[in-house]
């Protein structure tokens, strides 16, 4: 283990910092350009630096790949200044991630991140978006709040941490067939549900949820319930729409009133 | 007699009411309206059957077992089997007498309010809500007549007086109707302080709140485990029942209440200010006879107070103008008669007196309802005249009514106060004749107001179209009437009454050996003896209801002319003597203006204290403001930098 | 040459290439069959004119040119986009829409395994991807069609359009729910989440098409194809009579016609799920040749010859029902979906559980699924329609402001005035 | 260093990311989409945990993740719409007063 890669990786979170606070939206003349680039090659900083101390693995361009969709991603989100932008570009997000999942042969967890994600949480924000905000963006949108102290405060935090994954039992991590292999011989005291990794990741899953975790899942059914009921409780609320105290100045942006149906 | 039957009976008595209370307030939310009236007239009708039921298993006993306590459940424990308090009944002919008065009145005057306050054309009726406080008063009136222990006492006379303060100011968007109520319970807070207070004596001299084991120690003379009674105790604790006796029965100094409580409803005049909760204070003197006549000098000063009180009130009636004050300031006047007979160990004669006065004073208040009824609400006497045409059955049943008040002879009234000022006369000859010449006044003021409202030529006010009252007023009238004159021959051939009673006020005769037929009879041998003083104040009353007429028929210039000639004593009279101002001046004012320097004191010394200890935070929230500004992402900011501290710093260690 | 195409991966190229050729012409005709087949229902003729290029004077192959026609047409029309439109989203929306119909193909089992050079070896699998998630795919892939439509609806600008995209989203997403849980049942029954495993059991041992077995699961996942798909009775997003166009009012040109591709493309790929899952892929009992054991290129060819045909059925059935059944209104197609569809669904599951817990879904025979199966959704379709029929139908809308129409509909409360406290 | 640790420096700019827009962003939504891109850098570190320690555990908590935030969209969007309707605007600045 290289001694000076977390300073590389301080140096690549600085840069990414600063990218994402130049391409934040503000007012005034815009630093996107800028920023996009020093974030683009924080990015390949980040290939870069994985790519240079990675032990060499099966599918490392695609994982290399999808890191940087992901990144990107992820920076649009947080600095595109129209909303249903950054919905798409969270879906980006989410399929890339999904992808690096698979790649690390958690398939069911990647496909029911695209389900539950991409195939329901963000439709419903499309959906309140839609309904909420016609046009692209409004005023509040093309102005941050804040974006260095923040910047500052979020980077900084995240990079002390991740400067520590030298520190990592990184040596010792088997490969997944290694875990199989492993656990076939009972030699992986840590191994869960052994005999049912070999089935294939879902069937694992499956059996880890029914019988290791399983009043965790009825737990997060009732908790999935409790929100169901909650959400139509917030939902068929009448509410009064407040006229604002001074017709000069409105509260912001007035979308429609009133669901279309 | 059944002591199951006694005990369901007595059960009944109180349940019936409340239920009626329940129900005509509950249904009001199912529109039940206008039919408010039934569940209140079946709960208070249905207390009178059981209450006669009551009477006439207590008549059916021998006359040893007429007294049964009841425990129905135990109410408080304090620990010790003696000292717990059971919510008990005690039914004895005492009770059960009142309990008959009580109930049979209140039924007439429910049936009475189904008319009058339908047609009550006040802004907020209230009419279920009327209704529900009388099944309320009835239920409290008879806890209090029911109760076998002094904590059950006073709890029904706290009740009585909680209801009296609801009703009175019934119409409480009326001011005068508020002040009244408000006055009410106020006053009435004096004596029930006292009465209070007098219980809380009798627990920590007896230990104990029932009235059996507490007249028994009397009786032993004994105080609580065994050792002798203080001196001076005993009357202690006979001034401070007397003190709210006096409360809630008007008498002297308290007595400004009742004339005032006329604010309410005219059927609430006569149940409450009439015949029930002002004789609660009767009762409970009647029920105490034991603690009083231990000590004679409070006897002395109950009959005095009475005295003077029926003297008083009695002057003041002779020149009200307003039909119900004349009326209320003559119920203070019979109170008065009636502490008279009890302050002369005629306890006997002072329930009777209440008994028939409960149903000639019912019947006269609700009278003048019907006048004031058909007279659109007004009641002062100079504004009509002549209505005997008018109201021919509202005349009829108001002058047997008067007839009883004035004591004209043979009708119930004449009986029972003739007793009272007998036994004054007996006792102490000025007492008697203060008796005898409040006796003369009763029949005058009695007489002015029939001759005012129903003779001479008929006046009618403006815009009133006078009309008699429907069958719904004038039955509960009828039945009052047959009362208020044959009331008293219960007790005519031998004092049937007073020797039902004996037993239930025993104490009278037990402390002093005074048995009261002894009493009585011991200077009632031969006739003029007897019937001597009968016939001068029947006499009495047939002048004095004569002058009435003279004055008020005849030559109706003498009053004024009357009121000329001494202008000071009517304008005193005509003011109460003042005593409201009085009170104003010496009770109200002080306490206003204390209340207004101890204001001062906390507005500027105490509350300056306080301001100067809350500048302290107020700084500090003034420096401290800056942190909570309401939006998120500020807090947000915060809370990721002091994350970003505590990362740093745990890495660094 | 041969050898060559027993690398799985160029084979699934090979496949890809041909599938998506054969499924764009299966479109084309699916359109051209749509109109013969509302022709026909509706006693006329439908389009016979046009034929191939004016070959053959005076005939016209039936008018079997129409959908060439159409697409050139298509084609050559002018791209128009407008000028408040968020353009990127605009572009984006039509091509999006059709690569998530399309790319479902991928694990859809064709026709089992191939033994090319007849050696009695098997080579490869005609299938282009299996994925041990394969179910879980389909799923995940038919998450993501709601976009097309949402983003399309939104980036036009249009009031209509955005109703028709605000719908589009409220029916998919309560839709998938049912559609979930009626696969869930398949997954159950069948023990198994991987599509080849899925036909392979509804042929091996005792294992009978699903659809004899969860009857209720099968029309459930009918029904909630037909709304995934937008089309009639569910055709909510496109009311035209509502909303001009619906989400693609302001679309036009090729755009337009991605989205009508993707429509019909989505509705070949529901057939084939709904084939592959319920009616036994492409298996068929008593044929000879349609066995597992049948590996020869043939055979595999009779095999998909088999699932066409069946899909082409399902597609039929789909077109049917467009120009038979009148559409819903939007809160009754929500009732449909949360107060029967769901519930159904859940019982279904409840059922298959059951079954599973004794045993059922791995015995030798076929009677004991079938009579546990076929009575147990008879139960649960008894429940339902008892729990249905007793619940109180809302009155919404319209109906609230109308009188009563006859003296058997229930009277409508009047409200009671307030009478205030007179009494 | 294995793919295990790009995820976990992944998932920490991830984290930083949505952290940053939660801070910086004016329009609820947008700072509810930060929260939950917080979630997807939460997400890959546990999943390359598990992986890190051979355990199943990361991916299981993964599943739990994802429940977790389908009930805190829920919620939080009927809040959103709810508020919007309200004031007529997303942003949530208009929601700083304390009262009301």
């Amino acid at each position: 283990m290289n001694a000076s890669l977390p300073y590389l990786i301080y140096a690549l979170f600085a840069v990414g910092g600063a990218g994402i606070y130049l391409a934040l939206p503000r007012s005034g003349r815009s630093t996107a350009v800028p920023g996009s680039i020093l974030g683009l090659a924080a990015v390949g900083m980040f290939v870069a630096v994985v790519a240079k101390y990675a032990l060499p693995s099966e599918g490392a361009g695609f994982s290399y790949l999808f890191s940087a969709m992901a990144l990107i991603g992820a920076g649009r989100v947080v600095t595109h200044p129209k909303a249903v932008y950054c919905v798409l570009y969270f879906v980006l997000v989410i399929i890339s991630v999904s992808m690096l999942l698979v790649l690390q042969g958690a398939e069911f967890l990647a496909i029911a991140l695209i389900v539950v994600y991409a195939g329901a949480i963000l439709v419903t924000y499309a959906f309140v978006l839609m309904l909420s905000q016609q046009s692209a963006s409004v005023p509040g949108d093309v102005r941050s709040r804040e974006p260095f102290l923040a910047v500052l405060a979020g980077f900084f935090t995240m990079a002390c941490i991740a400067g520590q994954v030298g520190d990592l039992p990184l040596a010792a991590a088997p490969s997944s067939e290694q875990v199989i292999r492993l656990a076939q011989h009972g030699e992986a005291d840590q191994a869960v549900m052994p005999e049912m990794m070999v089935d294939g990741n879902t069937a694992a899953m499956g059996a880890a949820l029914m019988t290791k975790y399983v009043v965790t899942l009825e737990t997060t059914g009732v908790l999935l319930l409790v929100a169901l009921v909650g959400a139509m409780a917030v939902a068929k609320k009448r509410v009064p729409i407040e006229e604002s105290p001074d017709p000069e100045k409105p509260l912001g942006q007035v979308g429609r009133e009133a669901a279309p149906f | 007699m059944s002591e199951n039957n006694i005990h369901d009976c007595s059960m009944l008595i109180l349940l019936l009411p409340l239920l009626g209370a329940v129900v005509a307030i509950v249904l009001r939310q199912f529109r039940l309206g206008d039919h408010s009236h039934w569940p209140v007239i079946f709960g208070v009708g249905g207390a009178a059957f059981f209450a006669l039921n009551i009477l006439w298993m207590v008549l059916g006993a021998e006359v040893g077992q007429r007294s049964v306590q009841s425990v129905i459940y135990t109410w408080i424990s304090t620990g010790a089997a003696s000292s717990w308090f059971n919510f008990e009944f005690l039914v004895d002919p005492l009770s059960a007498m009142m309990l008959v008065t009580v109930t049979f009145v209140s039924t007439l005057v429910v049936i009475y309010a189904r008319d009058y306050m339908r047609h009550d054309d006040h802004p907020e009726r209230g009419y279920e809500r009327f209704f529900a406080f009388l099944a309320l008063f009835v239920f409290s009136m008879c806890t209090l007549v029911l109760a076998g222990n002094f904590l059950l006492l006073y709890m029904g006379w706290e009740l009585v007086g909680l209801c009296s303060y609801l009703l009175i100011g019934f119409y409480y968007n009326k001011p005068s109707a508020a002040a009244a109520a408000k006055k009410a319970f106020l006053v009435n807070r004096i004596g029930d302080f006292g009465f209070g207070l007098g219980i809380l004596l009798i627990y920590w001299t007896f230990g104990c709140l029932d009235y059996a084991s507490v007249f028994h120690m009397i009786e032993e003379g004994v105080a609580a485990g065994g050792q002798a009674l203080p001196e001076g105790r005993l009357a202690m604790i006979a001034l401070l029942l007397l003190c709210g006796a006096v409360g809630k029965s008007a008498q002297l100094p308290l007595y400004v209440w009742l004339p005032d409580a006329m604010e309410g409803p005219t059927p609430v005049s006569a149940l409450i200010h009439a015949a029930t909760m002002v004789t609660a204070g009767v009762y409970m003197v009647a029920r105490c006879g034991a603690i009083f006549t231990a000590s004679p000098a409070v006897m002395t000063v109950v009959a005095i107070i009475g005295a003077a009180t029926a003297l008083f009130a009695a002057t003041i009636a002779l020149v009200q103008n307003d039909m119900k004050r004349v009326l209320a300031y003559s119920t203070v006047s019979q109170l008065g008669y009636m502490f008279l007979g009890l302050g002369v160990y005629a306890a006997g004669s002072a329930v009777f007196h209440l008994f028939t006065h409960a149903f000639f004073k019912a019947l006269l208040f609700l009278s003048a309802g019907s006048v004031m009824h058909a007279m659109g609400g007004i009641i002062d006497m100079r504004k009509f005249g002549g209505l005997r045409k008018v109201l021919p059955w509202t005349y009829r049943f108001c002058l047997l009514g008067a007839l009883a008040l004035a004591g004209f002879p043979f009708f119930s009234g004449f009986f029972s106060k003739d007793e009272i000022i007998h036994h004054a006369f007996n006792q102490n000859f000025w007492l008697g004749m203060v008796g005898s010449v409040t006796a003369v006044m009763t029949a005058f003021y009695t007489f002015r107001m029939i001759f005012m409202t129903f003779h001479g030529p008929e006046r009618i006010p403006e815009g009133v179209h006078a009309h008699e009252s429907g069958k719904w007023i004038l039955f509960p009238l009828g039945v009052l009437s047959i009362g208020a004159v044959f009331a008293g021959l219960v007790q005519v051939p031998g004092e049937k009454v007073n020797h039902f009673l004996e037993p239930a006020i025993h104490q009278f005769h037990a402390a002093h050996g005074l048995l009261l037929g002894a009493a009585g009879h011991a200077v009632a041998h031969g006739f003029w003896a007897e019937y001597g003083l009968m016939i001068i104040s029947g006499g009495l009353a047939i002048l004095a209801i004569g002058v009435a007429y003279l004055l008020h028929v005849r030559w109706e210039w003498l009053p004024g002319l009357l009121a000329d000639v001494a202008p000071k004593t009517h304008r005193v009279l005509y003011n109460k003597y003042y005593v409201d101002e009085a009170y104003d001046a010496a009770v109200v004012k002080p306490l206003r203006k204390s209340g207004r320097i101890c204001f001062g004191i906390d507005q500027y010394f105490v509350d300056g204290l306080v301001f100067m200890v809350t500048a302290v935070p107020r700084l500090l929230g003034a420096m401290l403001r800056s942190l909570q500004g309401g939006a998120m992402q500020s807090y947000g900011l915060t809370m990721v930098t002091g994350l970003a501290i505590i990362v740093l710093l745990v890495l660094l260690a | 040459m041969l050898d060559l195409l027993k690398n799985q991966l160029l084979f699934s190229g090979l496949l890809i290439a041909v599938l998506m050729g054969a499924i764009n012409l299966g479109v084309a005709y699916c359109t051209f069959y749509e109109r013969k087949i509302s022709a026909w229902i509706q006693n006329r003729e439908g389009p016979n004119r046009v034929g191939f290029f004016g070959l053959f004077w005076g005939f016209h192959f039936w008018g079997y040119g129409q959908p060439m026609a159409d697409g050139l047409k298509f084609l050559l029309k002018e791209e128009m986009i407008p000028d408040k439109a968020d353009k990127p989203l605009y572009v984006m929306a039509p091509a999006i829409s059709f690569i998530v119909s399309t790319i479902g193909i991928a694990v859809i089992p064709w026709g089992g395994y191939l033994d090319i050079d007849a050696d009695g070896i098997v080579d490869v699998a005609c299938q282009v991807a299996n994925p041990d998630i394969g179910l879980l795919y389909v799923l995940g892939v038919g998450s993501l069609g709601v976009y097309g439509v949402v983003l399309g609806a939104w980036a036009s600008n249009n009031k209509y359009s955005l109703f028709g995209g605000i719908r589009a989203a409220a029916q998919m997403l309560s839709y998938e729910i049912p559609l979930g849980l009626a696969i869930l049942v398949v997954v159950l029954s069948c023990g198994e989440v991987r599509l080849e495993n899925i036909v392979r059991a509804q042929i091996e041992g005792g294992g009978t098409w699903n659809v004899f077995v969860h009857p209720l699961a099968f029309f459930l996942l009918f029904v909630t194809q037909l709304a995934e798909t937008n089309r009639a009775p569910f055709d909510m997003a496109e009311s035209e009579q509502e909303l001009v166009g619906g989400f693609h009012t302001e679309y036009g040109a090729l755009k337009f016609a991605l989205f009508f591709l993707s429509e019909y493309t989505h509705m070949i790929i529901n057939s084939a799920f709904l084939c592959v899952l319920f009616l036994g892929g492409w298996h068929f009992p008593w044929i000879p040749g349609l066995g597992l054991e049948d590996t020869a290129w043939w055979a595999v060819l009779a095999k998909m010859a088999m699932l066409g045909t069946k899909i082409a059925g399902c597609v039929f059935v789909y077109m049917w029902i467009r120009w038979t059944l009148p559409r819903f209104r939007f809160d009754q197609l929500m009732r449909l979906a949360w107060k029967g569809l769901i519930p159904t669904g859940l019982g279904l599951v409840a059922l298959a559980v059951v079954m599973t817990y004794f045993g059922i879904p791995g015995s030798e025979s076929v009677w004991p699924k079938l009579i546990w199966g076929l009575g147990g959704n008879a139960a649960v379709l008894f429940m339902v329609v008892l729990v249905v029929g007793m619940s109180p139908a809302g009155v919404t809308g319209r109906q609230a402001n109308m009188p009563p129409i006859s003296l058997l509909s229930p009277a409508k409360r009047v409200p009671r005035a307030d009478q205030g406290t007179a009494n | 260093m294995a793919t295990e640790g790009q995820l976990v420096i992944l998932g920490a700019a991830l984290f930083a990311m949505g952290l940053v827009g939660f801070l910086t962003r004016r329009n609820l939504i947008i700072m509810f989409l930060c929260t939950e891109l917080m979630f997807q850098g939460v997400l890959v570190n546990l999943v390359a945990m598990g992986k890190i320690h051979g355990q199943l555990d990361g991916q299981v908590f993964g599943v739990f993740l994802l429940a977790v935030a389908a009930v805190e969209a829920a919620v939080a969007l009927g809040l959103v719409v709810l508020l919007f309707r309200r004031r007529g605007s997303l942003a949530p600045d208009v929601w700083a007063i304390m009262q009301g």
